[in-house]
């Protein structure tokens, strides 16, 4: 870099040189805009958007594992209207900002034909904005906060293009009351995350629960950053409950279940969803009482659910968890039935179908309300997920009885 | 595996046996708060050998952490389930990581305080996004095996009694190394390098070769602790916060200070937790590291007293 | 105001060492005062307490007769005691010219406040680095100065709040005969045009006599002898 | 910081004019998205400059006014229902308030204690967002904890062109006000606090209020960087108060140059550009942003601008002999000797 002779008119010369060059360089950078496409039908592309590097990439790296099955699923049954189906992803980073950016990467540039995602709460509500805002079908799987279906339902000419297929909290909190009281339990201790989902969670079941005279004895939320893992493990023993529920999908739920079994052994356990889900995880820890995982779809609840989790094994190692991958293949599975049914995949004709339609996913018939929440619960008809028990050689479904 | 839980569906409120009710479970509570002081004495151990001797505030001591645990992971898969076992291997591993990247980075960038704990955070995120390569993001888990249990049903928590033991090993030989005859140079370069330097040490490999040892300790730490919780890339980021804390506020001079105020912090967490609310012990742990920072006289005035 | 400045039974021990067992001195304004004593007699805490870096265990400092004892040193150089350090440490990455316009704008917010502006400070900075002989090396960074420019540094630093009292503790130690001259004349320059008093430490006599009318002997934490210079 | 060389007077001109032309050669909207983050972001790492730069005290807890800001824009909005522009000025308000208050709690302290108390500070901030359900909004459910809280803006969809235009000039305008700063009178007092602050308290300086002062200055600009993030992304999260994002601002100022407001603004834009505008798969992203920190720093330890501005001193002549160029300078009185 020749340093600039100082006797030249300043600003003038300077602009000139770079700007041209980096001008020159920056076009080349992004793809020419798509000319007319000649060749054959360019393949529909879905939007997935996941958290794949930071501390969710665990949940964001079976969500698009899930969602890739799915699609071959779909090609191998033919694709859609005779073309292939791909699916682009974005790493949402567990931020909003990024998961804003990504996902207009996805629709502006890569020109999804819909988005599926994102992972957490605050990222999907972002995301939202922007399926909002190009009028794209969004197709949430896994957030739960009510605030998207809230949104749907008081502004729907803008975000009618969204719709949930995962449970949303007041659900969850219903499909464990059943299985609570199934299990006949009377006392229970509710210990999670200190983060505003489980807190959610913890009110809404002990609403639902109170006229089943199920009461919670002890309830604790500790912080992610220095989660007091034994304390809160005995302190939820000495109350002595009949079972203790663990709000938390992550990595945490591991370390506290072994805390727990070392304060009370005989001591049964509810982890709704997530890493309890994982068999090598499960087999870590001592089966001296009762673990039970609650998952969208197990093994044995359908053949195609049977067929799915053979496939995911086969083609990844292990089977898939039931939370963080099945109820994203589902929602890629339902993305491709709307597409199908509606005959196009231009989003007023999808949103439609997807209001009018019912679609057979692994995790049983999704049918969307109002507000665009898949039909989960407790209820007849309903999607009501699936209670494993984890023994030695595997997992069996104990509730809702097959 | 323990007793395998053969009764079947039976009710879980049906009288099945529960260990006798310990009168309160606040004993039971500062035993395990005593673990826990153990396992932050355990990475600051690594910590306060660094800042002393390479006079750098090591943040990828951390990542060292998940890469012991790893390790352990891996042997554990092969057949070597007992961490003790784990841990010198994945000492010996850390040990060559921690000798590359001492001599490739921390040796030549020494004279720059800022641009040097910067790198090793650096270096942090390169071994987190690695192990997330190999070992894949899901969390991990290491058999812990039955605890045992103490007088009136105090639960000894297997991994707590290794945090513990290790960790006062490994201060004591800190402090034994420090101030006897192998632990010479090391105490000199702590004090001062050019007098160190003048008298012929080779103060660059001292220094690599330090960096190498802290990091081995901290992969020992991992190693000897993974069974206690879930293994995943991002596990080293919580201990390095409170180890961190111990270090720099007991500060190097006295290692024995190091491990009281971990234990110290460790009862005072669990405390918290128990007495408040579990949500915000971390906020009383960090309100009291702000009590003791401001409480610290390290102004200007006694920095000055003592320099002229 | 017959004493500019005067301090009663200072006591100041580190830990178990006594250092300053009630030590009692005055100094008139524009008074030249010397302070001798052997290394080790307590003269650098006698004058980091004289000018606010240290506080001591118990007596009193007056200054113009208000008490200043437990007053900081920043403010005491805003009222006009100001210090030069036996060790001098340099602005690693300032030039001369900015040290001594820190001094400038810090004494300027003394009279009005907000700190000096840019402008109004370049004639007394020049003006001061030609008197301490700094005005060539005025772009020089501080921490490539030689040991005579150091002092001639703190000199212009102390200077530049045209002080009623200099606490100059051993600046003429280990200088060049051209530098100890220069410095010694600007002292003197000080003294006679401007009236600023100053507590010399020394423990070279002839420079004392040379420069003091008063030299106070201190010796284990005592002042044990008070000698006029004739 | 030796003042500008003639060399570095030309480069964020041509920089500044090279940003304002981008937009015409018709980018997607997830660059111009992407570009607009980097904007608020660089302000951001040059408000952490102007603390840990310029004063010296190096801070791990710069998200805190920056979180506040935003938190403030999102509650006075959403909550209070205030107009946004006195919902921004009061953010950077309360912003400024939160920088005097962390000022004055670690004015006694230096070095690693001072990183360590602010790191503190900060966390405890992000665990109040993190723990926090603040109220219920209009669906009643609850407002707060890890979801954040929504700002109410005036607009629906903020054309990607006019959020770009707005961030470069909030970056211009905040990097030049921070830029006169370090070099005001104050600033040249914060450089010799930092440098050694024995000598400056024997100046006549009162180091605490000046320090309190650099904390004050650079969270005020932190949190208008903060309030101008939340308005381009709509929702204040507990990641606005993150230990994620304090490390960044300390990183960017590292590769870019401490002390130099420019380098810190000049690395934020090139790091961030280059990680999150080419999309490269997530872990190949990581690994060269890991490796990239560890190349510049370990090449450029005192940071890239502060080197090169170095080596252009050096290049351009001998720098001590010549007074730098000054506007409107007085010729030297007549030094009476």
């Amino acid at each position: 870099m020749t340093v600039i002779p100082r006797s030249l008119p300043r600003l003038p010369r300077l602009l000139i040189g770079p700007a041209v060059l980096l001008l020159y360089l920056f076009p080349s950078v992004f793809p020419a805009p798509p000319c007319v496409a000649a060749s054959p039908p360019a393949p529909l592309k879905i939007g997935v958007l996941a958290p794949l590097s930071g501390p969710y990439a665990a949940g964001g790296t079976s969500f698009v594992q899930a969602a890739t099955l799915a699609v071959e699923q779909a090609n191998a049954e033919g694709g859609v209207f005779g073309q292939r189906v791909t699916i682009v992803v974005g790493d949402t980073q567990g931020r909003v900002d990024v998961a804003k950016a990504e996902a207009l990467r996805l629709v502006s540039r890569e020109k999804v034909s819909a988005l599926v995602g994102a992972y957490l709460s605050e990222e999907t509500v972002g995301v939202m904005e922007v399926a909002a805002a190009h009028r794209t079908v969004l197709l949430v799987p896994v957030a739960a906060t009510a605030e998207i279906t809230d949104l749907v339902r008081r502004e729907y000419a803008r975000y009618r293009y969204v719709f949930r297929v995962g449970y949303s909290l007041p659900q969850w909190a219903e499909m464990v009351a059943a299985f609570l009281s199934n299990r006949k339990v009377r006392r229970y201790a509710f210990v999670g995350a200190g983060i505003r989902w489980n807190l959610e969670l913890g009110e809404t079941l002990e609403r639902i629960v109170a006229p089943l005279g199920i009461a919670p004895v002890y309830s604790a939320y500790y912080s992610p950053g220095n989660p007091a893992f034994e304390t809160v493990a005995v302190a939820a023993a000495a109350a002595s409950p009949d079972i203790v529920i663990l709000a938390d999908p992550g990595r945490n739920s591991v370390s506290f279940l072994k805390r727990l079994r070392e304060s009370a052994p005989a001591l049964p356990a509810l982890s709704i969803g997530g890493a309890l889900g994982d068999a090598r995880l499960a087999s870590s820890v001592p089966l001296s009482a009762p673990v039970y995982v609650q998952a969208a779809a197990w093994r044995g609840v359908s053949p195609a659910a049977t067929a799915y989790v053979e496939r995911y094994e086969q083609r990844y190692g292990a089977p898939p968890v039931g939370y963080s991958d099945t109820l994203p293949y589902d929602a890629v599975t339902v993305l491709v039935a709307a597409w199908r049914k509606a005959g196009s995949a231009e989003s007023a004709a999808v949103v439609s179908a997807l209001e009018r339609g019912a679609f057979s996913g692994v995790a049983g018939t999704y049918r969307f309300d109002a507000a665009h929440q898949a039909n989960w619960g407790a209820g007849p008809g309903a999607l009501h997920g699936t209670f494993v028990l984890w023994e030695r050689g595997g997992a069996r479904i104990v509730f809702p009885p097959p | 595996m323990g007793p395998s839980y053969s009764g079947n569906a039976a009710a879980p409120g049906s009288s099945s046996p529960l260990p006798d009710p310990v009168a309160s479970p606040l004993p039971q509570v500062l035993l395990d708060g005593l673990f826990a002081g153990g396992t932050y004495a355990l990475m600051a151990a690594g910590m306060a050998l660094i800042l002393g001797v390479v006079k750098v505030i090591n943040l990828s001591h951390g990542a060292f952490f998940t890469l012991g645990a790893y390790v352990a992971y891996a042997l554990a898969e092969r057949g070597v389930e007992s961490p003790i076992a784990a841990a010198p291997i994945a000492a010996v591993i850390a040990f060559a990581f921690g000798v590359f990247f001492g001599k490739s980075f921390v040796n030549p960038v020494r004279r720059h305080p800022f641009a040097l704990p910067v790198g090793t955070l650096a270096i942090a995120l390169l071994f987190e996004q690695a192990a997330q390569m190999v070992w894949g993001p899901h969390p991990l888990s290491i058999e812990a095996g039955a605890p045992w249990i103490g007088p009136g049903g105090l639960v000894i928590r297997r991994w707590g009694v290794i945090a513990f033991l290790s960790s006062a090993a490994l201060l004591g030989g800190l402090k034994w190394v420090l101030s006897a005859r192998p632990g010479l140079p090391l105490h000199l370069i702590a004090e001062d390098e050019e007098i160190a330097g003048s008298l012929g040490m080779d103060v660059e490999a001292i220094r690599y070769l330090t960096f190498g040892g802290a990091c081995a300790m901290a992969a020992a730490a991992g190693a000897l602790l993974s069974p206690s919780g879930a293994v995943t890339p991002t596990m080293g980021r919580a201990p390095l916060l409170l180890s961190l804390v111990v270090v720099i506020v007991a500060g190097m001079d006295s290692v024995a200070a190091i491990f009281l105020l971990s234990i110290g912090l460790g009862i005072f967490g669990n405390a918290c937790a128990w007495l408040l609310s579990p949500q915000w012990s971390y906020v009383a742990l960090l309100a009291a590291v702000c009590l003791l920072l401001s409480a610290r006289p390290a102004g200007i005035v006694v920095l000055a007293g003592r320099r002229d | 105001m017959s004493t500019l400045l005067s301090a009663e039974g200072i006591t100041k021990s580190f830990g178990a060492t006594q250092v300053l067992s009630g030590i009692a001195l005055s100094v008139a304004p524009g008074e030249p005062v010397g302070l001798f004593g052997p290394n080790g007699s307590g003269k650098t805490t006698l004058v980091n307490i004289l000018s606010g870096l240290l506080l001591p265990d118990a007596g009193t400092v007056r200054f113009d007769g208000k008490e200043i004892t437990r007053l900081p040193l920043d403010a005491r150089y805003r009222l006009g005691i100001a210090r030069t350090f036996q060790i001098p440490h340099p602005y690693p990455a300032l030039s001369v010219r900015e040290a001594v316009r820190v001094a400038l704008a810090a004494d300027a917010g003394k009279r009005k406040e907000g700190g000096g502006t840019r402008e109004d400070e370049e004639g007394p900075t020049e003006d001061l680095l030609a008197r301490t002989g700094l005005f060539n090396q005025r772009f020089v960074p501080c921490a490539q100065l030689s040991q005579g420019c150091l002092r001639r540094l703190e000199f212009a630093r102390a200077l530049a709040c045209r002080p009623r009292l200099l606490i100059l503790d051993e600046i003429f130690s280990a200088l060049s005969a051209a530098d100890e001259g220069d410095l010694m004349a600007l002292l003197r320059a000080a003294n006679r045009d401007e009236g600023t008093a100053f507590l010399l430490v020394s423990h070279n006599p002839p420079l004392l006599k040379s420069l003091c009318r008063r030299i106070l002997v201190l010796k284990e934490g005592r002042i044990v002898r008070e000698r006029p210079v004739g | 910081m030796r003042s500008a060389a003639p060399f570095s007077g030309g480069w964020p001109a041509a920089g500044i004019g090279l940003l304002l032309l981008f937009p015409l050669s018709s980018p997607d909207a997830f660059f111009l998205d992407v570009f607009t983050t980097g904007f608020l972001l660089a302000a951001f790492a040059a408000s952490w400059d102007v603390v840990g730069g310029v004063s010296g005290q190096i801070t791990l807890g710069h998200a805190l006014p920056f979180g506040a800001a935003a938190y403030a824009c999102a509650l006075l909005t959403s909550f209070a229902g205030w107009p946004l522009p006195l919902a921004v000025a009061a953010a950077v308000l309360l912003a400024a308030a939160v920088g005097a208050g962390i000022g004055a709690i670690s004015a006694p302290l230096d070095g690693p204690f001072v990183a360590l108390l602010t790191l503190a500070l900060g966390e405890i901030a992000h665990e109040a967002a993190v723990g926090n359900t603040f109220f219920s909004g209009p669906g009643g459910y609850a407002w707060g904890g890890e979801g954040g809280i929504p700002v109410t803006l005036p607009w629906r969809d903020a054309s990607p062109f006019s959020s770009y235009y707005a961030a470069l000039a909030f970056l211009c305008l905040g990097s030049f006000g921070m830029l006169r700063f370090s070099r005001s009178g104050a600033g040249l007092i914060l450089r010799a606090v930092a440098g050694s602050p024995i000598t400056a308290q024997a100046s006549g300086v009162p180091i605490a209020r000046f320090k309190r002062l650099a904390f004050t200055v650079g969270a005020a600009f932190a949190g208008a960087a903060g309030a101008g993030f939340v308005l381009h992304v709509g929702r204040a999260t507990a990641n606005d108060l993150s230990l994620e994002l304090s490390f960044q601002a300390a990183t960017f100022a590292a590769v870019g140059g401490r002390g130099t407001i420019v380098g810190p603004v000049v690395a934020a834009l090139v790091l961030h550009l280059l990680f999150q505008g080419l999309s490269l798969p997530p872990s190949a992203r990581v690994l060269l942003y890991a490796l990239t920190l560890l190349v510049t720093l370990r090449f450029f330890p005192g940071g890239v601008v502060g080197t090169a501005r170095d080596l252009a001193s050096r290049l351009g002549g001998k720098e001590g002999a010549r007074p730098p160029r000054r506007r409107g300078r007085k010729r030297p009185g007549e030094g009476t000797p």
